[in-house]
């Protein structure tokens, strides 16, 4: 006679769990390096409020955010180059939730900002301009944090704005 | 049925490190560029790639593959990752094997990446995230306690000494000396092993190989393709792999069944009837010192608790009759887990075209054989390579 | 090279949350299932195995510890491919065209009801350059959208009738969690979540599990009545960078696409394929899979299904089992799901929705957020 | 063309370089929870803890023991025929003395992690901790018997077994 299977909704049971053994124990995290180009693409935000790319001389391409390798030919990367940080709105949308899945009153607009002559561009919200008035092609600028307190990440832009 | 020949027709490795400064992707790119400039390609040659590459928990990005898969070079490629937990890197060697085998692709980039410093508190701490939720992990169940009670196990039934098993740890991180990517090489004796601080009785620090960041490479190419880029194919003999139960209470751990069962599919495959006398080479998988001695009879190199007979007559010796882990293996070279079952692999072609620098093994080996464990004490992968 | 055929087909599911069974358990009987149906016992007759699942999506890292007493592939060769199911059928099938593996099973389930915090997945899957943003990772399907639209001309009107039409197919689908009849309206009235796209535009997650049976042409002439012969693969991973990807045209289903119907040796795909189930995570992924698959020129897949030819009794039907849409979204599943409609469709197994006279059928996967890949597989019952 | 090489790829990083702010980087928690369906097997095998008795499930085909308890035989691959229960005594098939947990810390006191084979299984073993015994008397074939936790406390989890101690046979 076979095993039976559960027939009452209260021999049911979910077992909790997450990343770590027991209540009260530090979770797992992550700690990610920026990486031998992030580094310098980061540093020179930091410090400089700049944005540099890397050039494949073979693809003719400048890669933004910089990479140490072409992913469409594979060579090494070592010319570095200066990118203006005004670009344009490539594709973008209107988030009306957060990650923890809240509505949000007035929604974020993200967008990914392209730049003229670059391969690749940068996510990142937009500011000072209404969700209506966003389009495909809107010039806009990066707007940086105090050099004081640059971090050396993402946030390091607060965020890009329409000229 | 003839199969279709495959060899290997190139390598390339990065450091084996504690914590680098290369994301995953470069460090994959280091390795997939420098495998590919070996034998003269470029990613135009490459017709589909593979990658192998351990839990997410220790890069700490789900669906790593899809993150790392620019920097392996998948770029608008055939691409996907094969995963057997620690047996991941050699099986990686599996299936790039079948992926040209198949007949579908002519030459194929298999990559293996593991940045496991990513994983913090400690990367061990992914293992808990492991074992069976809901009747292991709530002990607070450690990886260490799994490798204690094998090698406790496997000491107390053939009745080998601490001190024995020790002398894996001494010869491997030795080997290391000579490999230029080597994280913990080191000229150390039996009794610095033994007075290594105690983690999980009978294991010690010295017994046990290193967290490690890094990456390593290999380019396949059917046998039309191979002729024309190199003299010296090292062609792919036997794969091999196996997975046994995860209830660890069921079975004995002295002896590593799934380790034999992927291995005869690996030997009937190569035709190779007597393993001890036909193989030349092995580079066992060692993420602790006692486990290349178990691997070993897993693989049937020898009887069953014959291994340490061997180490201690010096037969395992890069100059003995048949090295074991001339590379340095994951004890010297360091346990980067999906890299470091690659890089045995690596160490194989290297060895098999007399390239292996100062770590070659006299005698001009002609076969080998590249393993990994992996899982609960469940997996086995197994390659045999020859010229 | 040798033909190779799915012989068996076991499902359980497709619901909302699974409390009853264990994932283990799930697993064992999707597989008991497909054994019986292709009339094999695993312990004997089966080579080897093929699982396709991901760490964090489950909860356990190293996940095949976990997976072969559930398939009967203990001491056996088995592994897992942390991908999208469709790659699991791909990986059979190589296996068995080396003459290694005659018999190969393939399992993927979903418990997605298990994760609690699924938008936190996706975001710890995104590269972490841009996590701190902190965005819900679901922008992503916004801006794609978005482009889209623009760029091929297609209407969010369109984009809801999608939703209307695979929520109706579900209806004739009793394994499908999330049939309904509703209007274009309800679509566009739902909540905008990532500007243009709307709550009814997001495909909701469902658990279940799916096992199939592959073997080699001689086994399968033995051992099945029906097998349904597996013409072509394919599969693709464009840049996984948000910044470098193109952003209107799925070029990852191109590629794989271009790939099977070269190994299949189909010319005009819109002709020699009868029928396809094409991943529609999203309302507009289905319209831009089609075209990328050249089931229609580029812009032209909104007018498809304005015209009603996607619906079940229109001239290329898409989706007829419910897709994503209509049963569920079930994680790395879900592209078996579609491969379980092909086979039953080929079959004459499909019950009330059975299409007429289908001989050639496609069912195409997307990895799912933020991943920029998927495959393709052509099936045949001749 | 191993030994062509002369420099291998790789940037290593040490703990200063961070203490020492030289190198950027991002910290990210994941935020993943669960709650995993138990099941038939398990689930009955929790509720059975909690009454403090330990179940397990036979396969009639291959006369085998499944310990924790579940409703199939992996091995013949087909529906186990009945629950049976086990005593909660049983003799270890192996065991460690921990010194650090799973996260590499040192800890205070030593935890000795066994196998513990239950008797009435077969050699069937489950894994869990030995206490009240001084470590270095542990020994592989040592009897032991478990110590549950007070009723009131228990939960229906493996953790409702605090400990297992040495078992003096009468």
């Amino acid at each position: 006679m076979p095993v039976e299977k559960i027939t009452q909704v209260s021999q049911t049971k979910p077992w909790l769990g997450g990343l770590a053994p027991r209540a009260g124990e530090p979770l797992l995290y992550g700690l990610y390096t920026h990486g031998i180009a992030g580094e310098r693409f980061f540093r020179e935000i930091k410090d400089n409020g700049k944005f540099v790319g890397t050039r494949c001389p073979k693809c003719n391409l400048i890669y933004l955010p910089p990479r140490i390798y072409c992913e469409r030919c594979f060579n090494g990367l070592e010319e570095w180059v200066e990118i203006p940080n005004r670009g344009i709105v490539y594709t973008f949308t209107a988030a009306y939730v957060d990650l923890d899945d809240n509505r949000l009153e007035k929604p974020v607009i993200i967008a990914l900002i392209r730049f003229d002559g670059i391969h690749g561009g940068l996510i990142h919200k937009l500011g000072e301009v209404e969700p209506g008035k966003v389009n495909f092609g809107m010039k806009v600028e990066a707007v940086f944090k105090e050099k004081e307190k640059r971090e050396g990440n993402i946030l390091d832009i607060e965020y890009f704005r329409p000229i | 049925m003839g199969m279709r020949r495959v060899a290997i027709v190139g390598a390339g490795m990065t450091k084996f490190m504690r914590r680098a400064q290369e994301t995953g992707k470069e460090l994959a790119w280091e390795a997939a560029k420098m495998a590919l400039d070996s034998c003269g390609l470029t990613l135009k040659d490459v017709d589909c790639v593979v990658m192998g590459t351990a839990p997410d928990a220790f890069d700490m990005i789900h669906m790593k593959a899809e993150y790392l898969s620019d920097g392996a070079g998948a770029w608008r490629k055939p691409y996907v990752r094969g995963f057997l937990g620690g047996g991941t890197g050699v099986f990686t060697a599996c299936h790039a094997w079948y992926h040209i085998a198949s007949g579908l692709f002519d030459v194929c980039l298999a990559v293996a990446e593991e940045k496991m410093s990513s994983c913090m508190p400690h990367p061990q701490g992914a293992f808990f995230t492991c074992w069976d939720q809901f009747t292991e992990s709530p002990l607070g169940t450690s990886l260490l306690w799994f490798f204690a009670w094998e090698m406790n196990r496997y000491m107390t039934i053939h009745g080998i000494s601490e001190r024995d098993i020790a002398l894996v740890s001494v010869k491997n991180k030795k080997n290391a000396l000579d490999h230029p990517c080597a994280q913990v090489a080191a000229d150390i004796t039996v009794d610095d092993v033994m007075n290594s601080e105690v983690m999980a009785w009978p294991v010690k620090r010295l017994d046990v190989s290193p967290t490690s960041d890094g990456a390593v490479a290999l380019v396949y190419a059917a046998e039309e393709v191979a002729k024309r880029i190199t003299d010296k194919p090292v062609w792919v003999e036997g794969v091999g792999w196996c997975l046994d139960t995860m209830y660890i209470g069921q079975r004995d751990l002295y002896y590593p069944k799934y380790v034999e069962y992927a291995a005869r599919m690996a030997y009937r495959m190569a035709g190779i009837k007597e393993p001890d006398k036909e193989i030349d080479i092995a580079e066992p998988y060692d993420p602790f010192d006692y486990k290349e001695l178990h691997n070993a009879e897993g693989l049937l190199l020898c009887g069953k608790g014959e291994a340490i007979k061997l180490l201690l007559d010096g037969v395992t010796q890069r100059t003995g009759r048949q090295p074991w882990c001339p590379s340095g293996g994951a004890l010297g070279v360091g346990n980067a887990i999906a890299a470091t079952g690659l890089m045995k692999v690596a160490e194989i072609f290297w060895q098999l075209r007399g390239e292996a620098g100062k770590r070659q093994v006299p005698g001009k080996p002609r076969r080998g054989v590249a393993q990994a464990w992996g899982d609960e004490m469940q997996v086995g992968t197994v390659i045999v390579l020859g010229t | 090279m040798r033909r190779v055929a799915i012989i068996g087909v076991g499902y359980v599911g497709f619901r909302s949350i699974s409390p009853d069974l264990s994932f283990k358990e799930l697993m064992f009987e999707a597989a008991v299932r497909a054994y019986e149906d292709a009339g094999v016992c695993p312990r004997r007759d089966i080579d080897a195995f093929v699982t396709c699942e991901e760490d964090f999506a489950e909860g356990r890292s190293i996940y095949n510890i976990h997976t072969p007493d559930n398939l009967g592939a203990v001491l056996k060769p088995i592994h897992t491919l942390p991908a999208e199911g469709i790659y699991g059928i791909i990986d059979a099938y190589m296996l068995i065209r080396t003459g290694l593996m005659d018999t190969v099973a393939v399992e993927s389930h979903s418990k997605a009801s298990n994760m609690l915090t699924p938008n936190y997945l996706i975001a710890h899957a995104m590269d972490p350059i841009n996590r701190p943003l902190r965005f819900n990772p679901y922008f992503i399907a916004g801006m794609e959208m978005n482009r889209y639209l623009s760029e091929s001309g297609t209407t969010k009107e369109q984009c809801a009738l999608v939703t209307v039409k695979n929520k109706a197919n579900a209806l004739l689908n009793s394994s499908a969690a999330y049939a309904d009849r509703i209007s274009i309206e309800d679509v566009l009235n739902s909540e905008m979540m990532f500007y243009p796209l709307s709550r009814l535009d997001i495909s909701p997650p469902a658990d279940g599990g799916i096992v199939f049976v592959v073997a080699c042409e001689e086994k399968a002439k033995v051992l099945s009545k029906k097998p349904i012969w597996i013409r072509g693969v394919g599969w693709c991973s464009d840049t996984p960078n948000l910044e470098t990807r193109e952003w209107g045209e799925a070029i990852y289903a191109r590629l794989a696409g271009e790939m099977a119907y070269r190994i299949a040796g189909i010319k005009d795909p819109r002709k020699e394929i009868d029928f396809a189930e094409v991943d529609d995570t999203f309302s507009y992924k289905e319209l831009q899979h089609l075209e990328a698959l050249k089931l229609c020129r580029r812009g032209e897949a909104g007018f498809m299904v304005e015209s009603g030819a996607t619906q079940r009794d229109g001239e290329f039907p898409v989706n007829v089992s419910g897709g994503s849409l209509g049963v569920g979204r079930l994680e790395e599943a879900t592209g078996l799901q579609k491969v379980l409609e092909v086979v039953l469709q080929l079959r004459g197994e499909a019950g009330k929705r059975q299409l007429p006279n289908v001989k050639v059928g496609l069912a195409q996967s997307w990895r799912g957020l933020p991943a920029n890949s998927g495959a393709v597989v052509i099936l045949s019952n001749e | 063309m191993s030994e062509k090489i002369k420099v291998w790829p790789g940037t290593p990083l040490t703990d200063e370089d961070f203490a020492e702010k030289r190198i950027l980087y991002t910290v990210w928690e994941p935020n993943l929870k669960y709650a995993w369906d138990t099941g038939i097997g398990y689930g009955r095998y929790f509720a059975e803890l909690k009454k403090g008795k330990i179940i397990g499930t036979r396969c009639n085909k291959c006369r085998r023991v499944l310990l924790p308890a579940r409703v199939f035989c992996e091995w013949c691959f087909r529906t186990v025929d009945e629950w049976v229960y086990l005593k909660d005594t049983g003799t270890v098939n192996t065991f460690s003395i921990a010194y650090t947990d799973w996260k590499a810390d040192r800890i205070k006191e030593p935890q000795i992690p066994a196998l513990i084979e239950i008797d009435g299984s077969d050699g069937v073993a489950i894994m869990h901790l030995i206490g009240e015994v001084d470590p270095q008397k542990v020994k592989i074939g040592m009897r032991v018997k478990a110590v549950w936790k007070p009723e009131e406390e228990r939960e229906g989890a493996i953790t409702d077994i605090k400990y297992w101690k040495p078992l003096e046979e009468e």
